[in-house]
């Protein structure tokens, strides 16, 4: 496990990441402690105002303190982003490799994905939002749902290419079941481009939760994401620009963090690049 | 340089409709009235004065039958002259279809030609917003070609100063100046009076993003850009002779609907519990900023309209969440939630929920807030199960009558008590406009007692208009008839 | 060039010629007068060359303080093990080391160019390698099936070549790329100009290769293992026409092999590497002849000769030379592992398997390729059974079909007394149990992402054998079993020279004691002193456990050494099969003598023993549906050996 | 060649098939009803359903759906409910727009990150690998709608260099047209650069390590020829895959972009007709999307075999 970290964090950009994002998830988990202040509470008088001492970040167009709303807004877009990620992958992964796998199955699970992937987001989330209520749990299917059929495409793509290595014909010859196979050959040469697209799907969901709440089909008001606050505003921003700016410094400050590690978790699977670098 | 011929319009969404009737929205009153006209309008000071009509009706003693003359000089666009069975076949569209209409076709008797320039409308018993409903541009009376009527509408002939010309959805909208107009020889003011096509063509364009409409003001790259985000006004002011902010003071209300039939707010004490819980003037501030857009009054007409009335006002703005406990134990309120309908469609409606809510659960109450899309909402509103409390606004309009629809039938909230009828017959049968004021106390001190919605306060519009469009008016719906460019 | 240099850059005389350790990195004034002195007849002087590998863990010394030269019209021969620093030298003197993260340590190279100009090339700048690369020094390098780049025809891959260094212009260039192609004896140049490099074998994608290393007409040509991927015949061919355009042309050339009959075959000299160090230079007889250092005495010793069997019967392991000098310990005495009179494992029967070919724009299948047809043999326990032919003959495909990894069209494999071809799937996966393969590639065929010790395990685990710990035992006794340390578990198999991931495929094929082993060129890929431990240690197993053995291969020298019977393919069938002494001491089809003609004999003695040599490709197995090939019975013409009579002569 | 473009086309049908089926699904289990938009504030829910009933929309879901399907099967997908046109003239309005705009973006966000993703692998771990990493992510992480908005107060109201929206006057040449796609297509293709750029630095590192570039070396070969000639046109496959899959997805996708400055493309269209349950429009638009969808997949697959021999269509 040491050796594990002490190669995952051999470069200087991959272990500050990490910290940021440690450093974001403890804030997140500890929003309570952290930011004491309710991230809801309105004080219309106090709107708009600059960041001071009373308000670290300042106060959004209803007076709410920016600062409590970034660290609790932490809690919901990590965990909406996070869940995205997660369950597109997982989802996107099964179906790729099922349609890379058997070849029987591919044509007609690569039409409907073809068909998924040609509805347009908003479309899909209006839906379901409106057959299931709107809530952080169905904001999360959605984006579930637009982003499985991305995950699916890549992850068939290059589970046909892994389908034909040599070691996958060497795991049947030893007698072993296509799960075996499956689980433990072809899913761990996976890992590259899923990871990629799970970084992507994860910055991607935290904004694509923003446009959902703006159109109404998001998550409920009383939940502060980051994405709602900078979609929501945006208009503001001429006069407070710090309305915008500390929830979009959240938002890619997250991203590029979790893009960071990512490329160095690739690396660090990676058994040629442990070699040679 | 020779003055541009055109003027670019930018509007908040591309229309619902081209239909002046089959949509009360007021985007589509805004385009259309260029395009078609009424009998009547309104006066700078909101008072009806004739369009088509020659002059004002004559009303029989009794009030019911109305008798009015046609200019006869009128053209439609297809070249024809205006006759009394366009007006009558129009207004039976009216009453037929439009959601205005309608609500006066209850009332109606006949509508016939008396003559090619005469037309008459009789009536059950008298009603008195007769007038202002013809007059209104939203759900617009629109008198059209008789031969042009069809549903769905193809073809937009009217009489107005603009004729139809092109339209690419989501795109333009081009209207051009319609060279046989003939024109009232009345001085213009407000909607009534000369009107004149200046502008060679008139470009709408929708340009939904509202900061983007901002910009593009900014950017002098539209004549007219119509409701602005409030906060965008410092810009706007600042702008250096690029554009000219135009506020329009009194534009409309935002009022909240309560559902009288089913559910929790079925309760009439309990409704009355709520609205003293109510902070409306800081509602306002949540969802319009700046004071200079808002006013805070319960009296649901400015002072100098004749329904000026302070009765009921002091239910309004109480904020005072101890009392509103109180009222609500008594009226047995176990906590139940209360499900607030509304939509991110418009920022402010959104802004003062958000805010409403913070106010309710201060008094106690368990606010639930349902943020859907418009399209959404429009529809669940209609199914008493679904909703107890919905946001929305309306233009403020010259005419009790108009607005909101709950003062009518069947509006959702099915506000229909006793007190109700009795008022609002009382009102509307008198047609005398002083006695009329009065009654219209009666009614605003019955909906501060029944609480069918809650009228939030008044509102002003920001739009801007380019230096080089000239003598334009500010008004509800903008019109740009007698504008020039300079 | 810059002549005064910091002193703390000059190199002491002390270091002397080629011994020494050499710390800085650049090139003394007095060194570089003494080899611009350089006799005409030389064409490359490398001089205390040093190459390093730097990496965060470690820093591997690659090559140490080398030196060697190359004459004009010789042949230099560069012999070693697997990671002795062989390619790293000839990648260093074309300074690509630096791409693939390597470092010059020290040392010069200096270069004649042939405008008569010496350039050190150590020292030379980025412009200056340029020209260098493909005018003066050109490489071909040991893929052919990688080397080529894929999107482009191969006569724009010479073409280009001769643009940038002759400035020819396209029609030119065009024109010369068609002549190099017909000096490299390609059938039907002007033809295969136009083709893309997968559309040739890789016979004809090495020719390209060396048409284009020889375009520029260099003065020094560096082969780096030119022949290792390819057939014996095809090796044979090629290794001639190298010889052939080295005369022509008067280059100097670097060979690098690993192959000692190679070596014998084209070398004038001959150096010998050993990790990183040059442990003996000389004439490659006197080096074949009197050899001085163990490690160069370990080699010979290990390299096969076609013929050492004669008049034995049983295979006998390699007599192996340990590097420090001392004998191997004494194989164990030669016994028969089969048992006289016992019942087949394995019979195959008139075993057919096919591949339809596509034809992409149809999606139908309008040809085939006839891998396998009507092959028949049996197995006896305790037996090897060498299956040897050239590449694409059907071996693979006869070795998989009995596994069922690929579906037959036709025939039996009877398996205790049960038909695999007919069973269904589950008990195929419970049958795998019994016959185990080990692949070709060892590299390929493990797993990069999972430890060894699972690789070891997982036949166990899908067989649901043992507990987990005691899996871990077996694991442990499979490494000892084949030689490797017990810690080798935990690691990747990445982390394992070729030898020793052999070494692991054959403890995973023996996780589950199996009665059949399958080994696909099992060492075809290895240098020949791993390859010969591999070979005793898959012998011994073999007498430990009884294990039936089909061997694979086309190197007849290690097949003469390992099996008892052999059995050789052409084309998908086969057209003799018989005891190993019979076929080897007394061939009787045309194609068997062919391809034990085409050997390398490691004997520099016999180097220019005329060979009958066969020009062209090997005819294809691919035939349009419907064309079915006829098979030709087998005759019995010894006992035990049968021979197909084909009328073949036309056939090649 | 014609059982291909068949089994082609028979795949292309099965994903229209699957979306016509989804889409009635889908914007019929949705709430919302385009009548009680369409009629506005002041109906009543009587008005609503006369109205309804005008449209077809009181029939039982199956009726309606057969009714629509024969349609469609005749080549007509019916009429918008609000823009007074047929869906089919609705579309075709929207193609050049779309089209332009896509290819702009597209064409940007290629030459953007083909070229960063390239840098990126030649110095893989270097500080302009870092760089492009960071600026990557930004891309990613940036929303259109500020992006848009930041770009619109630079070039368009400082400067004065572009429209702010729209596209272009009526009757406006195809310069001025293209001219009013700049700022948005910069949008979208900054945006989008972000992936490509990611995928051309993988794909390309993938490629630098083979054989044959080390190949092209030997030769004598420069440094940029090795790169841009021998190595790129190997990446070229997975780099065409998300430049295709980028088109396809910003045909119907790129609401956002086209919402903020005003442009008439498919993505408004669909948007505003799914917030306003246009259904005819919905259902139309999204069946022509996802035909275009399967033929740019179809195109790649084309393409495939353009840039690498190997690849038989
Ligand atoms: N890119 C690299 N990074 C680190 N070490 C390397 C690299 N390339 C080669 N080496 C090491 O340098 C040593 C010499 O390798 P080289 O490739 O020259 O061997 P070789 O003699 O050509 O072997 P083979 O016969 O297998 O081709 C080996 O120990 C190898 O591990
Ligand atoms: N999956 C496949 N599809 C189509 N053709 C195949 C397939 N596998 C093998 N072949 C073809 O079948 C023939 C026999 O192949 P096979 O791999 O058995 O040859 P081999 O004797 O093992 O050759 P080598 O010595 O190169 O390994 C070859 O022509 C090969 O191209
Ligand atoms: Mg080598
Ligand atoms: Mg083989």
């Amino acid at each position: 496990m040491r050796a594990v970290l002490t190669r995952l964090f051999r470069r200087r950009i991959v272990l500050l990441s990490a910290i940021v994002l440690a450093a974001i998830v403890v804030l997140a988990l500890g929003a309570t402690v952290f930011a004491s202040a309710d991230p809801n509470d309105t004080a219309v008088l106090d709107r708009l105002k600059a960041p001071s001492a009373e308000h670290l970040l300042g106060t959004d167009e209803l007076g709410r303190d920016l600062y409590a709303r970034v660290v609790h807004g932490a809690r919901y877009s990590l965990s909406i982003a996070a869940m995205t990620a997660v369950g597109a992958v997982v989802f996107g992964t099964l179906v790729g490799l099922i349609a890379g796998f058997f070849r029987r199955l591919d044509a007609p699970i690569m039409r409907v994905v073809d068909a998924m992937m040609s509805f347009p987001d908003i479309l899909l989330a209006i839906a379901l939002v409106a057959i299931l209520g709107p809530s952080l749990a169905n904001v999360v299917l959605a984006l579930v749902l637009v982003y499985t059929p991305r995950v699916a495409r890549v992850v068939r793509a290059s589970t046909l290419v892994v389908r034909e290595l040599l070691f996958v014909e060497a795991a049947r010859a030893i007698g072993a079941r296509t799960a075996h196979i499956l689980w433990h050959h072809v899913l761990p040469n996976l890992l590259s481009p899923i990871l990629v697209q799970g970084s992507f799907i994860f910055a991607y969901a935290i904004l694509a939760e923003a446009g959902l709440s703006f159109l109404g089909v998001g998550v409920p008001p009383e939940i502060p994401t980051w994405g709602t606050m900078v979609a929501g505003s945006q208009q503001y921003a001429d006069r407070a620009f710090w309305v915008v700016l500390f929830p979009g410094l959240a938002i890619i400050l997250t991203a590029l963090s979790l893009q960071l590690l990512g490329d160095g978790v690739r690396d660090m699977l990676d058994p040629k690049l442990k070699k040679a670098a | 340089q020779a003055p541009r011929a055109h003027a670019t319009l930018a509007m908040v969404a591309e229309p619902q409709t081209l239909d002046p009737m089959a949509s009360t929205a007021d985007l589509v009153g805004t385009i259309m009235q260029h395009v078609y006209e009424t009998l009547y309008t309104f006066d700078a000071k909101w008072n009806v004065v004739p369009m088509l009509a020659e002059g004002m009706p004559k009303i029989s003693a009794d009030g019911k039958v109305y008798t009015i003359a046609l200019r006869k000089d009128v053209q439609l666009h297809n070249g024809r002259a205006l006759t009394a069975d366009d007006v009558v076949a129009s207004l039976q569209r009216w009453v037929e279809q439009a959601p205005r209409g309608k609500a006066v076709g209850k009332q109606l008797a006949h509508i016939q030609a008396k003559g090619p320039g005469t037309v008459e409308i009789a009536l059950n018993s008298p009603y008195a917003p007769l007038l202002a409903q013809l007059a209104l541009p939203s759900g617009m009376a629109a008198i059209m070609a008789k031969e042009s009527i069809a549903t769905p509408l193809k073809d937009y002939v009217g009489t107005g100063p603009y004729k139809f010309k092109e339209r690419r959805p989501d795109q333009y909208l081009l209207l051009e100046r319609f060279a046989q107009y003939a024109a009232r020889k009345e001085p213009a003011s407000g909607y009534g009076g000369k009107r004149e096509a200046l502008i060679g063509e008139l470009r709408f364009v929708p340009v939904p993003n509202a900061n983007t409409r901002v910009e593009g003001a900014l950017a002098g790259q539209y004549d007219f850009a119509d409701l602005l985000p409030t906060e965008a006004l410092g810009r706007l002011e600042k702008a250096g002779g690029k554009t000219v902010p135009v506020l329009t003071p009194s534009f409309g209300f935002p009022y909240l609907v309560l559902n009288t039939k089913e559910g929790v707010m079925a309760s009439q004490p309990l409704r009355q519990a709520l609205q003293t819980a109510l902070g409306e003037g800081e509602m306002l501030a949540a969802g319009f900023g700046d004071t200079r857009f808002f006013t805070v009054e319960g009296n649901h007409f400015p002072k100098g309209s004749p329904f000026y009335s302070a009765a009921g006002t002091d239910q309004y703005n109480q904020r005072n969440a101890a009392k509103a406990k109180e009222l609500a134990a008594k009226a047995g309120y176990k906590g139940e939630p209360i499900r607030v309908l509304t939509s991110r469609q418009y920022d402010f409606h959104y802004n003062m929920a958000l805010l409403m809510a913070e106010q309710l659960k201060r008094a106690g109450f368990k606010a639930e807030l349902n943020v859907v899309d418009w399209a959404t909402l429009v529809q669940r509103r209609n199914d008493a199960k679904l909703w107890d409390l919905y946001v929305t606004h309306s233009g403020q309009f010259p005419e009790p009558m108009l607005s909101p629809p709950q003062l009518g039938d069947g509006a959702p909230g099915w506000w229909e008590t006793p007190a109700k009828q009795a008022a609002l017959a009382a009102f509307n049968a008198e047609t005398d406009p002083a006695k009329r004021g009065a009654l219209w106390g009666k009614v605003q001190q019955l909906v501060y007692d029944e609480v069918p919605y809650i009228n939030v306060g008044k509102f002003s519009g920001l739009s801007a208009r380019s230096p080089a469009l000239d003598n334009y008016q500010p008004a509800t719906w903008p019109f740009f008839w007698n504008a020039r460019i300079k | 060039m810059s002549v005064a240099r910091p002193p703390e850059d000059a190199r002491t005389e002390a270091a002397g010629e080629g011994i020494g350790i050499h710390m800085d990195t650049t090139v003394t004034l007095e060194r570089r007068n003494a080899a611009l002195a350089m006799p005409d007849s030389r064409v490359l002087s490398v001089d205390g060359l040093s190459v390093r590998f730097r990496t965060p863990e470690r820093t591997v010394e690659a090559v140490r303080n080398l030196s060697l030269a190359v004459d004009r019209g010789r042949t230099l021969a560069i012999v070693g093990e697997s990671g002795s620093g062989k390619s790293v030298t000839s990648l260093s003197l074309m300074r690509l080391i630096e791409h693939g993260g390597g470092q010059i340590a020290g040392g010069s190279a200096l270069l004649r160019r042939r405008n008569g100009q010496v350039l050190d090339l150590m020292q030379a700048d980025k412009a200056q390698m340029r020209a260098v690369r493909g005018a003066d020094i050109a490489m071909i390098f040991q893929e052919p099936m990688t080397s080529l780049n894929p999107v482009f025809t191969v006569g724009e891959q010479i073409a280009e070549s001769v643009r940038t260094h002759q400035g020819k212009d396209r029609a030119a260039a065009s024109a010369e790329a068609l002549r190099m192609l017909e000096l490299v004896r390609i059938p039907e140049a002007r033809n295969v100009l136009g083709r893309y490099p997968h559309q040739l074998s890789g016979g004809m994608r090495q020719r390209v290769m060396i048409a284009m290393a020889l375009s520029c007409k260099p003065q020094l040509l560096i082969a780096d293992e030119p022949t290792t991927a390819l057939d014996v015949t095809i090796q044979a061919q090629i290794l001639r026409l190298i010889r052939q355009l080295q005369e022509d042309m008067d280059m100097g050339v670097i060979f690098i092999t690993h192959d000692m009959g190679v070596v014998a075959e084209v070398a004038d000299r001959v150096l010998v590497m050993f990790r990183g160090d040059r442990v003996e230079e000389g004439t490659t007889d006197d080096v074949f002849a009197r050899p001085t250092h163990a490690y160069t005495r370990a080699l010979l010793s290990a390299v096969p000769r076609l013929g050492a069997m004669q008049g034995t019967d049983l295979p006998r392991p390699f007599e192996l030379l340990q590097v420090d000098g001392a004998k191997a310990p004494e194989p164990a005495l030669l016994t028969d592992t089969r048992t006289p009179g016992a019942a087949p494992v394995l019979r195959v029967k008139n075993l057919v398997t096919r591949f339809d070919l596509k034809n992409g724009m149809f999606g139908k299948a309008t040809r085939r390729v006839h891998a396998v047809e009507q092959v028949s043999f049996d197995l006896y326990p305790g037996e090897t059974l060498a299956v040897v032919g050239e590449s694409g003959c059907g071996k693979s495909t006869t070795g998989r079909s009995l596994l069922r990894l690929v579906e037959s069209q036709g025939g039996a494999i009877e398996f205790g007394g049960r038909n695999i071809l007919e069973l269904p799937v589950n008990q195929v996966q419970a049958l795998r149990r019994d016959i185990q393969f080990i692949f070709q590639d060892p590299f390929a065929s493990l797993d990069p992402r999972k430890t060894v010790g699972f690789s070891l395990a997982e036949p166990l685990m899908v067989h649901r054998i043992g507990t987990p710990a005691e899996r871990e035992a077996k694991v442990q006794w499979l490494l000892q079993k084949v030689q490797l340390p017990p810690e080798a578990a935990q690691r990747h198999p990445h982390e394992f020279s070729g030898g020793q991931r052999q070494r692991i495929a054959i403890a995973r094929a023996l996780a589950l004691e199996p009665k059949v082993i399958v080994a696909d060129e099992s060492v075809s890929a290895l240098d020949v002193s791993i390859q010969a431990q591999i070979v005793n240690l898959m012998m011994q197993l073999q007498r430990e456990m009884g294990v039936a053995i089909l061997f694979i291969s086309h190197d007849m020298a290690v097949v003469e050494r390992i099996s008892h019977r052999v059995a050789v393919m052409f084309l998908g069938q086969i057209v003799e099969i018989g005891p190993r002494r019979a076929v080897f001491e007394n061939p009787q089809h045309a194609y068997t003598k062919r391809l034990m003609a085409a050997v390398p004999v490691a004997d520099p003695q016999r180097r220019h023993a005329k060979r009958a040599l066969i020009e062209g490709e090997i005819p294809s197995p691919i035939r349009a549906v419907g064309d079915e090939p006829v098979v030709q019975p087998l005759v019995e013409v010894g006992p035990g050996h049968f021979v197909a009579r084909h009328p073949i002569a036309g056939g090649f | 060649m014609h059982r291909f473009i068949l089994s082609k086309a028979a795949g292309m049908l099965a994903v229209l098939a699957i979306v016509a089926v989804l889409v009635f699904v889908l914007t019929r289990a949705a709430s919302g009803d385009p009548v009680a938009v369409l009629l506005g504030e002041q109906a009543t829910a009587a008005d609503i359903a006369r109205v309804q009933q005008q449209y077809g929309l009181d029939k039982p879901l199956p009726v309606q759906f057969g009714y629509w399907l024969r349609e469609v099967l005749q080549g007509n997908l019916g009429d918008s409910i609000f823009l007074q046109q047929p869906v089919t003239q609705a579309l075709a309005q929207r193609a050049e727009p779309t089209a332009l705009l896509t290819l702009m973006a597209v064409g940007l966000a290629a030459l953007i990150g083909i070229p960063c993703g390239i840098v990126s692998a030649v110095f893989r771990g270097k500080a302009v690998d870092q760089a492009f990493t960071g600026i990557a992510m930004l891309g990613a992480s940036v929303p259109s709608f500020w992006l848009g908005i930041v770009l619109i107060q630079i070039f368009a109201v400082k400067m004065g260099w572009f429209p702010v929206s729209g596209y272009g006057d009526p009757g406006a040449p195809l310069a001025e047209r293209l001219h009013a796609l700049v700022l948005p297509a910069t949008v979208l293709g900054l945006l989008n650069s972000a992936l490509i750029t990611r995928f051309t630095r993988a794909s390309m590192l993938d490629v630098l390590g083979e054989d044959y570039v080390r190949t092209a070396r030997a030769k004598g070969l420069g440094e940029g020829i090795v790169v841009l000639k021998h190595a790129l046109r190997n990446a070229m496959v997975p780099i065409v895959t998300v430049v295709g899959l980028t088109t396809a997805l910003m045909i119907g996708g790129a609401v956002v972009t086209e919402t903020v400055f005003g442009l008439p493309g498919v993505g408004n269209l669909v948007v505003n007709a799914v917030l306003r349950r246009d259904y005819p429009v919905i259902q139309g638009a999204l069946l022509v999307i996802a035909a275009i969808y399967v033929f740019i997949n179809f195109a790649i697959d084309m393409l495939y075999a353009v840039v690498d021999p190997r690849v038989k269509v």
